[in-house]
């Protein structure tokens, strides 16, 4: 029987809700997939709710909000598009990205919603369901995803991510601003690095293992593992297990 | 120092100025004496022992008392005894009264000994006594033998005891002046003869009786024949300051190795390696020295006594 | 000084098992290493805490007297405590714990320490060694200062005996020295070997035997002094 | 033109400091000028010192906090030098700070910014290897301990300012400017590391484990990126063999410099050693030329470093460095003595990096119009090492010529020296005496406790709720006033304090915030000023040992703090207000020694106006260096030494006693009195004088009958002999055709285990001189280490140039000499050569320097001081008070202390001169109050109080038939050893005496919340343990909240009773905690706590309680991690063994108190 995926929306209350409503009332017809959750502004949508839906076996996130300056909250839609351009970054890392789409309905386009929806669920359907969900390996994407989260639950990225709109656009403390791109490769760095923490702590969360083995199990450089391994231990999320021979491990430490 | 009489064989031997030997005999923990007699009877038939030490709780060990064996082989034996007393095990009243023992049994000689301390022999929480020490245990003895009265000056009934006393003195010593001065000690309070503890560097001991020559007092040298390994390794290892030469020590080891099985052939050897180590260095002793005798100290190896003597 | 070593807190603890308040007294005399105040505490600490582990409760008070075996002192200092408690734990030396016996009848002294012997205080090498055997006739006027009877194991007078090797005395396997050999050491540094020389008769052992008294600023009564006139 | 009475200090290294703290102590205003953001210089990166192995901070940290403290020092962080005018005595300079973007006022260093902030940069104190915030603070025990914003790398995302309670960080503030008026200018910049990335040397830079050996210090360190872990940066595995490679950048014409770097041999052996220590699998490998271990003690060093350690030596220096790619091992290949190339693999190599002179040396010398030598360091003369080009402006330390930290430090008290010959005339007159109010009486009032407890921001509030604390606190008896502050430590709450104190008339104070050892100097102040005498104060830790270490457990936190705040009350009931003492100073000088030292420290004395008596044993003054022409530098020795004399003889505050003898130095510090017999006819003179400075000098090495044929030929003589020939009549010199010398003679034997030091550069000194006076000479020195370190390095290489010819032997087959008809002949087997033979007309033996032995000895009974195993005089710390004896008011210089070149001695008796001026330029000497007292009813006399104190403050004596037992309140250094162990009682140690210790014991093992068993008592001395106790709180290193501590000065102050009354009370576990056996800061306490605590070890089991419920362990300071490991283990392991009462036969005793 033919794939069926299990499609999540978070439509924006004044745009895309009513939009999606639109549709209704005029009777486009459109894949029954999509399972909607209403939401105040398109703003609101934390990334890492994403991630959790994506660990929970969700095969695809649609995220819709009003078009840019229709925002009922101005500047909502700004910040949703920042937010999702970072989360897209990290599920790059784990190709994960076609499953999530951001898109803009405003309350009159009915059928844009459906057509949107439509295309979503064709698009998912070709791509398969989410590998999570395949019982035996799918501890290698479980992994993977938790990393995400964590990372999108870390306050060094939530406030960049936060103050992006203000310290390219009005400046920062000291007057001067910042440029996008600047202020891009930073929060690349900042993603990158704290992925591959967080793949780390993952990786050494049960048992204890060497630089050498982390860096061969999650394809970085030694070097690069163990100055990641130093930053840890300086936060206090991981401590040197036992010291074998000449060999040290490393063993994540749960609340630092 | 007035020259007391020579009441014993030994002494007036001695003063003829006539080379002589004496041996030695250990009674053990034991009643039966035959076997301290049998060995007596073995140093009589040589002909060439004069007299015969009988020890007094060596090492401080608790054996059978000195006075009795000494009365029984002189008696039974017929061979003078040396009767040795320690100080270590009784008081001046107890002392004074075992010499009128001895001497109204006829025993003419008594060695005076300090005594090993009771803490090395096997009954070592013993109380030791040391009422007096040896110098002053002479000192009781010439006031008995020559004033006929004990050491607080009360007079002894009946006629006066004939006893020679001599004294012991360490050839190996060191530093040796303590000692020659303490020789000098007893000598002036009245010993008659020295007998020396076993000596087996034969410079050592020649020097030894040059320095002892100023007392002119007659002095045994004591030898210690070796009856095996055992023995002699024991001598060199636990008797501190005696060392027995080496050539002797690895002569006997060879004997003991090759002659394992064969117990006869084996003393043979060992009789022999005794032999040519001793009877020069008695023959040496004999000429260069102004030695009164040997103290053959063969404890239960009284066969070597003829063949080693049989020249002298 | 009387040098004295604690017995182990078992034992002490046995002797004092029945009685609940206990008074400890530390002694500021000669006895080596100090038992002073501070010792008292911390040895009644360890009883309160020993008690305790087997499960009885136990009251002390520590304090310390300048000398417990000159009888008025220790009277006129402990006098004041003796009521309130059940017992004395004493940790001067022997001659302490007996004279708080005779002082106070009426209550039992036990002592805390093993009186070893009378010593000296070698500092640079923290031991203590028995220099005086109080023999009541003193030789080290003829002995240059080493005394022949706490040096040498048989007490003798005419020494050395046969046992000395290389100047070390046979009891103890040759690790003490030999006082004689020392004594004649000394007197050749000073040329005086005449005194070693010398014979020294059997020694009055009276002096050396106990009970031993002396009689202090002796008072005389009027007889006994017509009598010394007329001798 | 009128003196001005204050100096400029430029650099905040330990040279700095030490040049600051004795101008401060002597009278003077000093501005101390650091470019970064904290003092401590190179020091504080370093993991352990040499020859000690003192863990750097452990010694670096109480001076820095002393330095921060100090009223007479003004600490001018990240600010730097833009203009000076004017000339010495009265120079006018123009300073600029950068901006900190934060108050250095306001800003308490609570730490919560730099975890808010997203940036990660590069930790340059880590040398690269961690990351830190955009703002931070240099390193976790800086001071002052201020946070700053690293502008580069800030984003200005404005996190910082939205956490940051205390409100000091402000991003508009701008970079200030300000001009001072000084009196004289001290430079100690300090040095860089060789930086060999620019050119990949050795192919540092690509290759990841080929690291510079400041890394590795960083790697070593327990505070580093790997807490202690060696790690190789390539992939974190430990190195099984590591190679150091010695002279990079130094002694390299091409790389680097000329120059020898003086330090990097001996570094690289303790690096070895310490690797070695910490991970015992380690194969440390060394390459080096020659090892130039010239210091005191520094030749045992590496002896030990090869015999205990199994470090590996080898003579060659290496080319090149290969990788093999894959392991990231490298590959180094190297010719042996005997000419083999072997080829051997390393897993990691450690790069010797010199010292190069500081980047902002070049126009710093520019601003200051000070000459530079061509090394770019500041140029000076062997006669006056710490004077610049120009008058007025001194230089100590690496800046002038690299050197070890004694050194440095003997450089800047001789600057300090040097100023205090400049502005003698101006001194106290900038010192603002603080006026503080008459001190209020209590004795005999009930106590009425003021308790102020400190949020720290979030630190403490963030886990404990202050709150509560302080109603519980409120509730407790005898607490009049209590009171919750954001911070207590900021300005406006002490003048809140201030108010508190008169309106509720308190009259003791306790605050409940961080380590008293940082902050309790600043309430004692504070509350002094308040009228209430310093010492009725206590403070409870409740954040670096409460809230940062029991983050997770916030109820227990509050618990726990409400107990330490209960014990601190108990405390305080029973502090007694304690006066410090005051002795009036003898403004007199003794030195004893007429030599070159002596000399030079009578006259900088007496040209400060104080009087001087200088006593010398001999019949002349001059001393050893008589018979010295030349430096290798070519000054004219001989004409310093009848300058010297000239000088002497003329100063009329100079009295001078030749063929002197001493026969009693009697009294202490303040006034001494001295007695001594002089000439002939032995005249008797007796005089007083507040201190003593011992230059005894020594003497040149006399080969025994027959060594090298000395003595029995005349062709055979001393370097000082041919020197003597060179210069008055070298004719005898021509008509020889070769000469050999022969290097440590008499040195580094068994006999003396040690270099001499200064015999190499007189060997080649003299070689040149003979080169010069008769060019076809052909010269060979046979020597085991040429040591010319320094620059002395450039005269070794114009040796060679001039065609001397060097060859090595070693110690077990020194040159045998051998008369071969009318010339000598010289045989040696060497490692590289193999057997050789020489024919030579003349023989100089370079003898080495020795100690006058049995003198030094006599002198050393009559001062109490010690002397080490060659008889030298032992300096109270070989590191950072090599001019002081550990007994106050005693000084020490030139070659008594050990071997030194001339320039070296010159500058150690200006050092002891300056560090003697601390203490006469002072009319009244005011001593701590801290201290012990003796009660003379109670002692019985039994001077067990005398053996155990190592300063001899304490002890019986007998005065006119009287029995005296007193303590010296002048060197008594309030340690407590001696209360501890008086058997009487008789001795009290004030403020930590039993009658203050005795209650906290019963509050800490009291447990009056919820179940808090197991209880353990702790007993932590103040400076390894507690301190140890703090780091783990600032690394955040979490272990159980059922410890109670309780700070004692010395573990050794701590006596039997008082651990016995913590289990009385009840206490299921006790904890000692002390310094490692060495490192105690009172020299030996810990040796006294070691024999008490085994003795009750000894008897726990047979009173009832498991002898595994009592714990002694040695904690230094940098050990965090093994407090809060070792705080685990025991109260897991108490736990076990479950309640104390669990283990009485009746259960029903409860533990009441």
């Amino acid at each position: 029987m033919t794939f069926e995926p299990k499609i999540l929306g978070f439509l924006c209350n004044w745009c895309s809700y009513a939009g999606a409503d639109l549709a209704g009332v005029s009777r486009i017809q459109y894949p029954p997939n999509i399972r909607v959750i209403r939401v105040m502004c398109s703003g609101r949508v934390d990334p890492s709710f994403i991630a959790d839906a994506f660990i929970h076996g969700i095969d695809g996130v649609l995220v819709l909000g009003c078009h840019l300056g229709d925002c009922h909250y101005l500047t909502g839609n700004y910040e949703a598009e920042i937010k999702m351009n970072a989360l897209n970054k990290l599920l790059q890392l784990i190709n994960f990205s076609e499953r999530m789409r951001l898109d803009w309905v405003s309350a009159s386009e009915g059928n844009r919603f459906a057509q949107i929806v439509s295309e979503f669920t064709n698009q998912i359907q070709k791509l398969g369901t989410s590998p999570i969900n395949n019982k035996e390996k799918n501890s290698e994407i479980r992994d993977n995803l938790e990393a995400v989260k964590n990372v999108l639950e870390d306050s060094r990225l939530r406030g960049l991510i936060a103050r992006q709109r203000e310290l390219v656009n009005d400046g920062n403390v000291y007057g001067e601003q910042i440029s996008a791109e600047k202020f891009e490769n930073l929060i690349d760095e900042v993603i990158q690095n704290e992925f591959i923490r967080q793949k780390i702590i993952v990786k050494i969360k049960s048992k204890g293992k060497s630089v050498p083995t982390i860096a061969n199990e999650i394809g970085v450089k030694a070097s690069e593992v163990l100055e990641h391994i130093v930053v840890l231990r300086s936060r206090g999320l991981v401590d040197v297990d036992e010291i074998n021979e000449e060999i040290p491990t490393f063993i994540s430490i749960m609340g630092g | 120092m007035t020259k007391r009489p020579a009441y014993s064989n030994l002494v007036k031997t001695m003063r003829e100025g006539k080379f002589l030997f004496t041996g030695e005999l250990e009674p053990r923990k034991m009643t039966d004496l035959s076997s301290i007699l049998h060995s007596a009877e073995k140093m009589k038939k040589t002909g060439k022992i004069t007299a015969a030490n009988v020890t007094d709780g060596p090492q401080g060990d608790a054996y059978t008392c000195s006075m009795v064996p000494s009365y029984l082989v002189q008696e039974k034996v017929g061979l003078e005894a040396i009767w040795q007393m320690t100080v270590r095990d009784r008081n001046r009243i107890a002392l004074f009264g075992d010499i009128l023992g001895g001497a109204i049994l006829g025993l003419k000689n008594l060695l005076a000994l300090t005594g090993d301390h009771s803490a090395l022999g096997d009954n070592k929480n013993a109380r030791p006594v040391y009422d007096l020490d040896s110098t002053q245990l002479i000192d009781l003895v010439s006031k008995m033998v020559d004033d006929g009265t004990d050491l607080e000056g009360n007079e002894i009934e009946g006629d006066k005891i004939e006893i020679n006393v001599g004294c012991a003195a360490n050839p190996n010593s060191n530093p040796r002046g303590p000692e020659i001065l303490k020789v000098g000690r007893k000598v002036r309070l009245g010993a008659d003869f020295i007998q020396t503890q076993t000596a087996f560097d034969i410079d050592d001991a020649k020097d030894f009786l040059k320095e002892l020559e100023q007392f002119n007092v007659p002095v045994l040298l004591g030898l210690f024949p070796l009856k095996n390994y055992g023995i002699a390794s024991y001598f060199d290892e636990y008797i501190p300051g005696v060392s027995v030469p080496k050539d002797l020590l690895s002569a006997l080891k060879k004997a003991k190795k090759e002659y394992k099985e064969d117990k006869k052939k084996r003393n043979e050897v060992i009789d022999k390696i005794n032999i040519e180590f001793f009877e020069p260095f008695i023959m040496e002793i004999k000429k260069t020295t102004k030695a009164a005798g040997i103290h053959c100290m063969a404890v239960h190896y009284e066969r070597l006594f003829e063949p080693l003597l049989k020249n002298f | 000084m009387i040098i004295t070593q604690q017995k182990d807190i078992e034992e002490i603890y046995d002797m004092i098992k029945s009685y609940s308040k206990i008074l400890i007294v530390g002694c500021d005399g000669c006895c080596q290493p100090p038992r002073s105040i501070n010792e008292a505490k911390v040895l009644a600490q360890m009883l309160e805490l020993k008690a305790r582990s087997e499960g009885k409760e136990l009251k002390w008070k520590a304090i310390t007297v300048l000398r417990q075996c000159d009888d008025r002192i220790a009277a006129t200092t402990v006098r004041p405590f003796i009521e309130h408690y059940d017992a004395i734990v004493s940790l001067s030396c022997g001659l302490g714990v007996v004279m708080m016996n005779k002082v106070f009848e009426n209550i039992l002294t036990y002592p805390a320490q093993n009186s070893l012997f009378g010593g000296a205080e070698n500092n640079a090498e923290n031991y203590f060694a028995e220099y005086c055997e109080t023999c009541g006739e003193c030789l080290l006027g003829v002995t240059g200062g080493v005394c022949p009877m706490a040096g040498c194991a048989k007490n003798l007078s005419n020494g050395p005996c046969g046992g000395t090797v290389g100047g070390k005395c046979e009891v103890g396997g040759y690790t003490h020295d030999c006082a004689w050999v020392k004594i004649w050491d000394r007197l050749r540094k000073f040329n005086r070997l005449d005194l070693f020389n010398k014979y020294r008769p059997p020694r009055n052992y009276r002096k050396w035997s106990s009970p031993r008294f002396a009689e202090i600023n002796k008072t005389y009564t009027n007889e006994e002094e017509t009598m010394e006139e007329e001798k | 033109m009128e003196k001005v009475g204050s100096v400029l200090v430029i650099g905040g290294g330990i040279a700095g400091i030490q040049a600051s703290m004795d101008l401060g102590d002597s009278g003077y205003k000093v501005y101390l000028v650091e470019s970064t953001m904290s003092i401590g210089g190179v020091m504080s990166q370093l993991d352990k010192t040499f020859p000690t192995n003192d863990c750097a901070i452990c010694i670096l940290a109480p001076k820095l906090v002393a330095a921060g403290r100090h009223e007479n020092i003004n600490l001018l962080i990240n600010t730097t030098l833009e203009k000076i005018s004017g000339k010495a005595g009265n120079f006018k300079v123009d300073l600029k700070q950068k901006s900190l973007y934060l108050d250095q006022e306001t800003c308490t260093g609570c730490g919560v910014c730099a975890q808010e902030c997203p940036v990660e940069a590069i930790d340059f104190f880590n040398e690269g290897l961690s990351k830190r915030a955009a703002i931070s603070v240099k390193f976790p025990q800086a001071v002052p301990l201020v946070f700053s914003i690293n502008q580069e790398v800030c984003i200005g995302c404005g996190f910082c300012k939205g956490v940051c309670k205390a409100k000091a960080i402000d991003y508009t503030l701008k970079d200030k400017k300000t001009s001072l008026n000084v009196g004289a200018v001290v430079l100690a910049p300090g040095f860089d590391e060789y930086d060999p990335e620019p050119t990949h040397h050795y192919g540092f830079g690509k290759f990841p484990n080929v690291v510079t050996s400041i890394q590795f210090e960083r790697i070593l360190s327990a505070s580093g990126p790997h807490s202690g872990l060696i790690l190789r940066p390539s992939d974190g595995i430990i190195p099984k063999k590591i190679a150091f490679l010695q002279c990079v950048g130094s002694r390299d014409k091409k790389h680097g410099a000329e120059y020898c770097s003086s330090v990097c041999c001996m570094y690289t052996a303790k690096e070895a050693v310490i690797a070695k220590e910490h991970m015992p699998l380690v194969q440390p490998t060394i390459f080096s030329m020659d090892i130039r271990a010239c210091g005191k003690d520094f030749d045992k060093y590496i002896d030990r470093a090869q015999n205990e350690y199994g470090v590996r030596y080898i003579r060659s220096r290496i080319s090149s460095v290969k990788e093999i790619s894959e392991s990231n091992d490298l590959i180094l290949n190297y010719e042996t003595e005997n000419g083999e190339i072997v080829e051997e693999v390393f897993n990691l190599v450690i790069l010797a990096v010199g010292a190069m002179p500081n980047r902002s040396t070049k126009e710093l010398a520019k601003t200051l119009g000070v000459e530079l030598n061509e090394e770019f360091f500041c140029k000076t003369k062997p006669f006056s090492p710490v004077e610049t080009s120009k008058e007025g402006i001194y230089v100590c330390g690496m800046f002038s010529e690299p050197k070890d930290i004694p050194e440095t430090v003997v450089e800047a008290s001789a600057a300090a020296g040097a100023v205090n010959i400049l502005l003698s005339e101006a001194r106290n007159t900038l010192i603002e005496e603080k006026k503080l109010p008459k001190e209020i009486d209590i004795i005999g009032e009930p106590p009425r406790i003021g308790v102020f407890v400190c949020h720290c921001g979030i630190n403490i509030a963030g886990v404990v709720d202050v709150a509560d604390v302080v109603d519980y606190a409120n509730k407790l008896p005898d607490v009049a006033y209590a009171e919750k502050n954001l911070y207590t430590c900021s300005a406006d709450t002490q003048t809140n304090i201030k108010e508190k104190i008169k309106e509720y008339n308190l009259n003791r104070v306790i605050v409940a915030s961080c380590t008293p050892r940082t902050h309790e100097p600043l309430f004692q102040a504070t509350i002094r000023e308040a009228g209430l005498n310093k010492y009725l104060f206590d403070l409870a830790n409740i954040r670096d040992q409460c809230s940062w270490v029991h983050m997770h457990e916030p109820k227990e936190a509050t618990e726990k703090a409400k107990d330490l705040v209960r014990m601190a009350i108990a405390k305080a009931r029973n502090l007694i207000p304690l006066q410090e003492q005051h002795v009036s100073v003898i403004h007199k000088g003794l030195v004893i020694g007429g030599g070159v030292a002596g000399m030079t420290a009578a006259l900088n004395l007496a040209n400060q106006g104080f009087e001087v008596y200088l006593v010398e044993k001999g019949d002349k003054l001059g001393g050893f260096s008589k018979n010295v022409y030349q430096t290798i530098e070519k000054y004219d020795v001989q004409g310093l030494i009848t300058d010297l004399i000239k000088k002497v003889d003329d100063h009329k505050l100079i009295n001078v006693f030749l063929n002197a003898k001493i026969n009693s130095i009697g009294g202490y510090v303040c006034n001494f009195t001295t007695r001594l017999t002089q000439g002939k006819n032995k005249e008797f003179k007796e005089f007083q004088h507040g201190i003593i400075i011992v230059a005894t000098g020594a003497h040149e090495y006399q080969p025994k009958e027959g060594e090298f044929l000395y003595g029995n030929d005349d062709r055979v003589i001393l370097q000082s002999e041919l020197e003597n020939l060179l210069f008055t009549n070298s004719e005898k010199i021509n008509g020889a055709e070769t000469i050999v010398m022969i290097q440590c003679v008499g040195s580094r034997n068994e006999e003396h285990p040690y270099c001499s030091r200064m015999c190499c550069s007189e060997a080649i000194k003299n070689a040149i001189k003979a080169k010069e006076v008769n060019p076809n000479l052909n010269i060979v020195i046979f020597y085991r280490d040429i040591r010319t370190y320094g620059f002395k390095e450039k005269f070794y290489n114009l040796a060679r140039e001039k065609g001397i010819v060097f060859i090595r032997f070693d110690q077990e087959n020194p040159p045998d000499i051998v008369k071969k008809g009318s010339r000598l002949s010289v045989n040696v087997v060497t490692p590289k050569l193999g057997k050789i033979s020489i024919d030579t007309d003349f023989i100089a033996l370079s003898a080495g320097i020795v100690s006058n032995g049995e003198e030094n000895e006599e002198l050393a009974k009559m001062l109490k001081v010690p002397v080490n195993s060659e008889k030298f005089f032992l300096e109270a710390h070989v590191k950072l008070r090599p001019s002081d004896f550990a007994t106050d008011g005693i000084f020490l210089c030139g070659t008594a202390r050990g071997s030194a070149t001339i320039s070296e001695s010159i500058a150690q008796a200006l050092s002891a001169s300056s560090r003697a001026t601390t203490i006469l330029s002072k009319d009244i000497l005011v001593t701590e109050g801290i201290i012990s007292k003796v009660n003379p009813a109670l002692c019985i006399g039994c001077n067990r109080c005398a053996e155990v104190c190592n300063y001899g403050a304490v002890g019986v004596r007998y005065e006119e038939g009287k029995m005296i037992s007193e303590v010296n309140p002048l060197l008594c250094k309030g340690c407590g050893d001696c209360a501890a162990e008086c058997p009487a009682e008789a001795i009290t140690m004030s403020h930590f005496g039993t009658s203050q210790i005795e209650p906290m014991i019963a509050e800490a093992a009291h447990v009056e919340f919820g179940n808090g068993r197991p209880r353990i008592v702790a007993f932590l001395c103040n400076w390894c343990s507690y301190a140890g106790a703090d780091l783990a709180g600032v690394s955040r290193y979490q272990y159980p909240p059922n410890v109670r501590t309780i700070r004692v000065m010395c573990s050794g102050g701590l006596p039997k009773r008082l651990i016995l009354q913590a289990f009385l009370e009840g206490a299921d576990g006790v904890f000692v905690g002390g310094c490692h056996i060495g490192d105690c800061h009172y020299i030996a306490g810990n040796q006294d706590t070691l024999r008490r605590t085994r003795d009750i070890e000894s008897k726990l089991e047979s009173i009832g309680i498991n002898p595994e419920r009592f714990l002694r362990k040695w904690v230094s300071a940098s050990e965090g991690k093994l407090f809060s490991e070792t705080m685990i283990e025991f109260v897991d392991k108490v736990k076990k063994l479950g309640p104390i009462e669990s283990e009485y036969k009746n259960k029903s005793i409860k533990v009441s108190k």
